[in-house]
């Protein structure tokens, strides 16, 4: 696609986002119950898949499908200027599930689900564990082969909106034996399986966003399994890669387009003839562009076919400390007013302008998927050629 | 250090253990009556012990670790404003506050003025004003110092949402109170004293809530480090994070040695005793609330949820910087006085 | 990603090396005119390759990589402006640069001014200008553009002792240079475009600078920390070290991008170009300061000896920060720039 | 003493300083030789020992001796007050020397020695060496015994102002067997003694306070042995606490008492009038005012006997942490011109308000004496009970 058709794409695209966008969905979602926020979910997800935006990143032949990352990145960059809610309960089935399914699935497995996905069926990520943190290796959720099936028995944890799932994307371990990795199998489990149970977690933002997932001798057919048994760490790498750098794409446009609410912040405040505070909205505006710029190069580099092992991680690293520094500036700038605002708005993100909320939502990025420490381990050991920690590193008393 | 600071400290911890974190306002304030430590800091001759901020200090150190809902600073300062009164004006309500009956005092500024018979404005940060029987609050500028009865007429509580719920907030709205219905402790030159050494406590309060505050919760982060494994040892072993929690060690350490030389100043009467209570509390909460930061980014996911009380620390970490004085304004207060310094 | 970008960045790499750490004004220098450098951004019709700051910003980073003292920053801006001259003014100086004659332009804002028949003013940071032919500077507000002959009247050339000795700093005071010995540029809105064009291109020079100054830096450090042992072991084994190293990676990839980022939408000639290039001069030179900064500590006692090339970079970083445009004034435009977005 | 006791005491060394440190001695340090700034700190030397202010800490029956750790604490916060020019030369001489001699030297060492450091005799210590960094326990510089002699070959750095020093306080290796630290023997060397040459270090500031000094086969008496053989990094440890945290509460009052230069700097620069500036002054005013507190309150707790192990890291690192703070907030308010300022103080600290230098001389405190990531290490594991990383920790493929 020549830059004249990407920019034509691009029109094309705001166009349609600025006729379609939900008016006042922010407003509407401000202080919500969950059920509203799912409705407007399931709304906007079908106005995206018809328009044929939602699955730009699906092979040629499927609905939308076909699209060339650098389209995938005009639509992304678009939906964040559109200020669009973001398709949080989908992302897992467009994503993760699909590419998946796309990459590692068999054809009765991509024929059995991907047209559920099109038609709004809700998936969810069984990963991470208590207690295992950013360490996915160390997982424990069993699951027993007996004949045709899998006895799956354990704990999931920090799993997105799963009380609305149809279906998880499972990781498990088959075996104890060899490196920790080897023993994992991936499995695609219907959440309607007798001996599952979901908790939504309480989260100290007063959502719940995220629930555990609590298997007790569920039975997975085998024919569900993706890979080979003890194959599973492969296809969750395939899982985690899906998405390919869109995201932070996206959220670091959303970021940018949010600067403005800090601004907004200091009128009210009565601060915005004081030259440090702007000098300090102008040093943290130059920071966000440095991580739009990261972001968008980074794709550029995935599109040119240049990425080197340990950009992604620079990327999401970077994103997480300039997303604290907005929401530092943020309380900052709030004031004690700040801390009376429990205003709630579902479907944002992590510059809502509830600065008190935005701030502990920015640890969703500095935690979550692989914490801004082990993005750290990985710059320094794959990009940067420190050596590893010996892996028979114990407290002396242990050695 | 007086042999009752310590006793007081180990008293204080005692009943805030007791209570369990975070420590309620009902299992904090009847202990707080009867162990007398209203009267820490009330001079001998209105029958308190007539001690100073450095004991009192320690008292509310030990309230930040437990994360205390009782309004005991505000007492302390309500007292002080009592105490200070001219023509015995609040004489039978300190008697009423030593009795157990809290008054409350804004512990952020307000505004409250005068207008013709009446006082009007808004209070915020006022800790646990609905089960006061007073509020103790000046006009701005400091032209007078105000006791208003909690069932004075016009008188309105509210109680903002703060994410802080550690702590009983609320906000009092003054629609033409009338003049008759409060009581005058202080005007003129006595009330600016009064005033005077009432934000300056106050700083010092909530300093020591924050080095208290962040001091436990350091604990508790050191204890997860010691006990949370990952890639097979425990996260103590990672020098990266030992290094993280050395810093914070630092910047505690640092923080509480100020707040206390900062208490000796305000005792002593020193002409820098302003600046150094300002400076306690911009350190204080500012050390505070990178411990609070640091240890939920330390605590990984478990943080995240309610069950753990991570966040009733951040919480509580973050509102503090903004008590006490607004922090941009204090800042500004010690540069301008290092400026003059400079000639 | 042009091909010409990466050849130029070979080219320039290697030039650089061979030409030592710093690399000194006389070994680059000639090699640049030589390898028609200066022909870069300089359009096609004067003879030029007619590329953007896309491509020379790579220049840049090369010669920061290297603490190169030759003046070609200043040169670019130089033939920029007489380039963009009215009525072919500066047609013969261009020649003049073009074959190797510097012609220096101040990389810090001076204060200019033209006052009855003369030109008088100090211009501070102006590279290399003993050894120019000419100046090349704009009064203030932008009123005019000129071009000052190094042998005019009343041209004084200092060298004052700046901290970074890799590039040859002098300071020009004009004492009444007669006008008659001056040359106009340009004047009124076409000054006003060209000196804009000026200021961008400069922020993105120094921040080029920073850039490729940052990148070099922690290579060294790297190497240092993989060479170095301390309790027996290589310092690249400590983590805490590692996660330090990976947040200065962090934050000059960062910086790159940004720069090129910013580079582009320059040379699109973008509405949004001047804030790029702001945040890109101050992303970069707050990286590359960092850097050097934690460099210095991470190098431990060798890094405060002159024979280590860490100083270096050190007083060239924490140089670059003040130059291209005062950092605390661009980063007030850049935060007005967003307040106007606000509305 | 009472407490009015020592407010007396504080007044009369007020008043001696007030009438006896040198006039304008900053000015006619600034860029002076090397020669005058000695010929000032001999003629300061000789003041303060002939008014006892030199060796307070001194055992009684000692010149200026036997005044207790209060009474020097407020030697140390007048000189730091009267702006008194730092007794660089002959710190090493009072303190480390000193204090070495009373804790563990004989009898002999002592008549022998601390005469000639009252009357002025320049001490250096040997300690440090190219490769050892932080780690003292690596030492190379050996002494073998020969009879009653050692032969001292080997290179030590980092010894402040060697190039003047008569003596010198050597640690060397007189085995390798063992612990590291246990093969280490502390001797006393004649800085005339055949074999030792001296070369100033070229510092980046463009200062020389700082040299190597090469051992060549030197001859040193076994009775210039302090302790036993293999017995040196005891006493070594006895040399480095002597000055007992006196120096960083005199360091960081000087801190404080500098924080005026920053404001005049605002000024020059036409900033005063900035909020941001001025905000940004007084949080570091607010640091200086921990830092400050912070080493008072240790040499109260010496003074108290409580000290805890650690607690001295605590006060090392913060002081150099907010001394590169006052640094980096000198580099702002001067800004371009701080750079071709290359005024240099002699015998000053770091904030001689020539900012590009006070930045380097930062460093000082940051790299020398533990360096802060040592201090870190020291604080974790020491004062907060973290583990130690194994001693066996080494890369993989030397394991």
């Amino acid at each position: 696609m020549t830059a004249e058709e990407l920019a034509s794409f691009r029109a094309e695209v705001r166009a349609w986002l600025e006729a379609n966008v939900p008016r006042g969905w922010r407003s509407a979602m401000t202080n919500a119950p969950q059920e509203a926020f799912v409705a407007l979910q399931r709304d906007w997800f079908h106005k995206l898949v018809g328009a044929g935006l939602a699955t730009p990143h699906w092979p040629a032949g499927w609905p939308g499908g076909g699209r060339s990352l650098a389209e995938q990145k005009v639509i992304f960059e678009e939906i964040a200027r559109a200020d669009a809610p973001r398709l949080i309960l989908y992302f897992v089935s467009l994503y993760h599930a699909a590419c998946t399914l796309f990459e590692c699935g068999t054809e009765e497995q991509r024929d059995r689900y991907l047209p559920g996905i099109l038609e709004g069926a809700v998936w969810c990520q069984g990963f991470s564990e208590p207690n295992a943190g950013s360490d996915l290796a160390s997982l424990r959720t069993r699951a027993e082969r007996r004949g045709d099936r899998y006895l799956v028995s354990g704990q999931k944890i920090w799993s997105t909106m799963a009380q609305y799932a149809d279906h998880c994307l499972l990781l498990a371990r088959t075996s104890s034996e060899g490196p920790p990795q080897a023993g994992l199998t991936y499995l695609l489990v219907d959440m309607k399986s007798p001996g599952i149970s979901v908790r939504p977690i309480h989260q100290i933002t007063g959502d719940d966003e995220f629930a555990e997932i609590f298997f007790d001798e569920v039975e997975v057919p085998v024919e569900n399994r993706v890979g080979e048994e003890g194959g599973g760490w492969a296809v969750a790498q395939a899982t985690l890669a899906s998405e390919r750098g869109l995201t932070l794409v996206e959220l670091s446009a959303r970021l940018a387009h949010a600067l403005p609410r800090l601004g907004r912040a200091l009128r009210e405040r009565g601060l915005a003839e004081d030259p440090g505070m702007r000098r300090d909205l102008g040093r943290l505006a130059a920071r966000v562009a440095a991580a739009r710029a990261l972001a968008d190069q980074y794709l550029e580099r995935r599109i040119a076919g240049r990425e080197r092992v340990g950009d992604a991680s620079l990327v999401k690293l970077h994103y997480a400390v300039v997303l604290r520094e907005f929401a530092r500036l943020g309380l900052r700038f709030g004031g004690l007013p700040a801390h009376r605002d429990r205003g709630f708005v579902r479907g944002a993100t992590q510059e809502t302008g509830h600065w008190v909320l935005d701030f502990m939502n920015s640890y969703n990025w500095s935690i979550a998927g692989g914490s801004n420490e082990i993005q750290r381990n990985i710059i320094a050991e794959r990009l940067l050629g420190m050596p590893r920690e010996p892996r028979t590193w114990r407290l002396e008393e242990e050695a | 250090m007086s042999e009752y600071r310590e006793e007081l400290r180990a008293s204080a911890r005692k009943v805030v253990e007791d209570a369990g974190t975070p420590a309620s306002e009902g299992a904090v304030w009847p202990v707080a009556v009867e162990l007398g430590w209203l009267l820490t800091t009330l001079p001998e001759a209105r029958g308190g012990l007539g001690l100073g901020w450095g004991d009192a200090v320690v008292l509310h150190e030990e309230l930040g670790r437990g994360l205390a809902g009782a309004p005991l600073l505000s007492a302390a300062l309500a007292a002080e404003a009592l105490a200070g009164a001219e023509n015995e004006a609040g004489a039978s309500w300190l008697e009423r506050l030593l009795a157990g009956e809290p008054i409350a005092v804004p512990l952020a500024d307000g505004a409250l003025a005068a207008e013709g018979d009446g006082l009007s404005g808004r209070l915020e940060a006022v800790p646990s004003a609905a089960g006061a029987c007073a509020l103790v609050a000046w006009t701005e500028g400091a032209e007078a110092l105000w006791l208003i009865p909690r069932d004075a007429p016009a008188v309105a509580i509210e109680t903002p949402p703060y994410w802080d719920e550690t702590r009983a907030w609320c906000a009092v709205e003054l629609r033409g109170v009338p003049r008759s219905a409060a009581v005058v402790l202080a005007r003129g030159e006595r009330a600016a004293r009064l005033v005077e050494a009432l934000t300056v406590r106050r700083a010092l309060g909530i300093a020591a809530d924050a080095v208290g505050g962040g001091a436990q919760l350091l604990e508790l982060t050191l204890e997860h480090l010691r006990t949370r494994r990952q890639f097979g040892r425990p996260l103590a072993l990672f020098q990266a994070l030992k290094h993280r929690v050395a810093d914070l060690a630092t910047e505690l350490a640092a923080a509480e040695a100020l707040l206390h030389e900062a208490a000796a100043a305000v005792d002593a009467g020193r002409a820098d005793a302003f600046r150094r209570a300002w400076e306690a509390k911009l350190v204080a909460t500012a050390a505070y609330a990178r411990c609070a930061e640091e240890a939920l980014q330390l605590h990984g996911g478990i943080g995240m949820a309610v069950e753990h009380p991570c966040h009733l620390f951040l919480k509580r970490a973050l509102l503090d910087v903004e008590l006490a004085g607004d922090p941009e304004s204090l800042a500004l207060a010690v540069g301008d006085a290092v400026l003059r310094e400079a000639g």
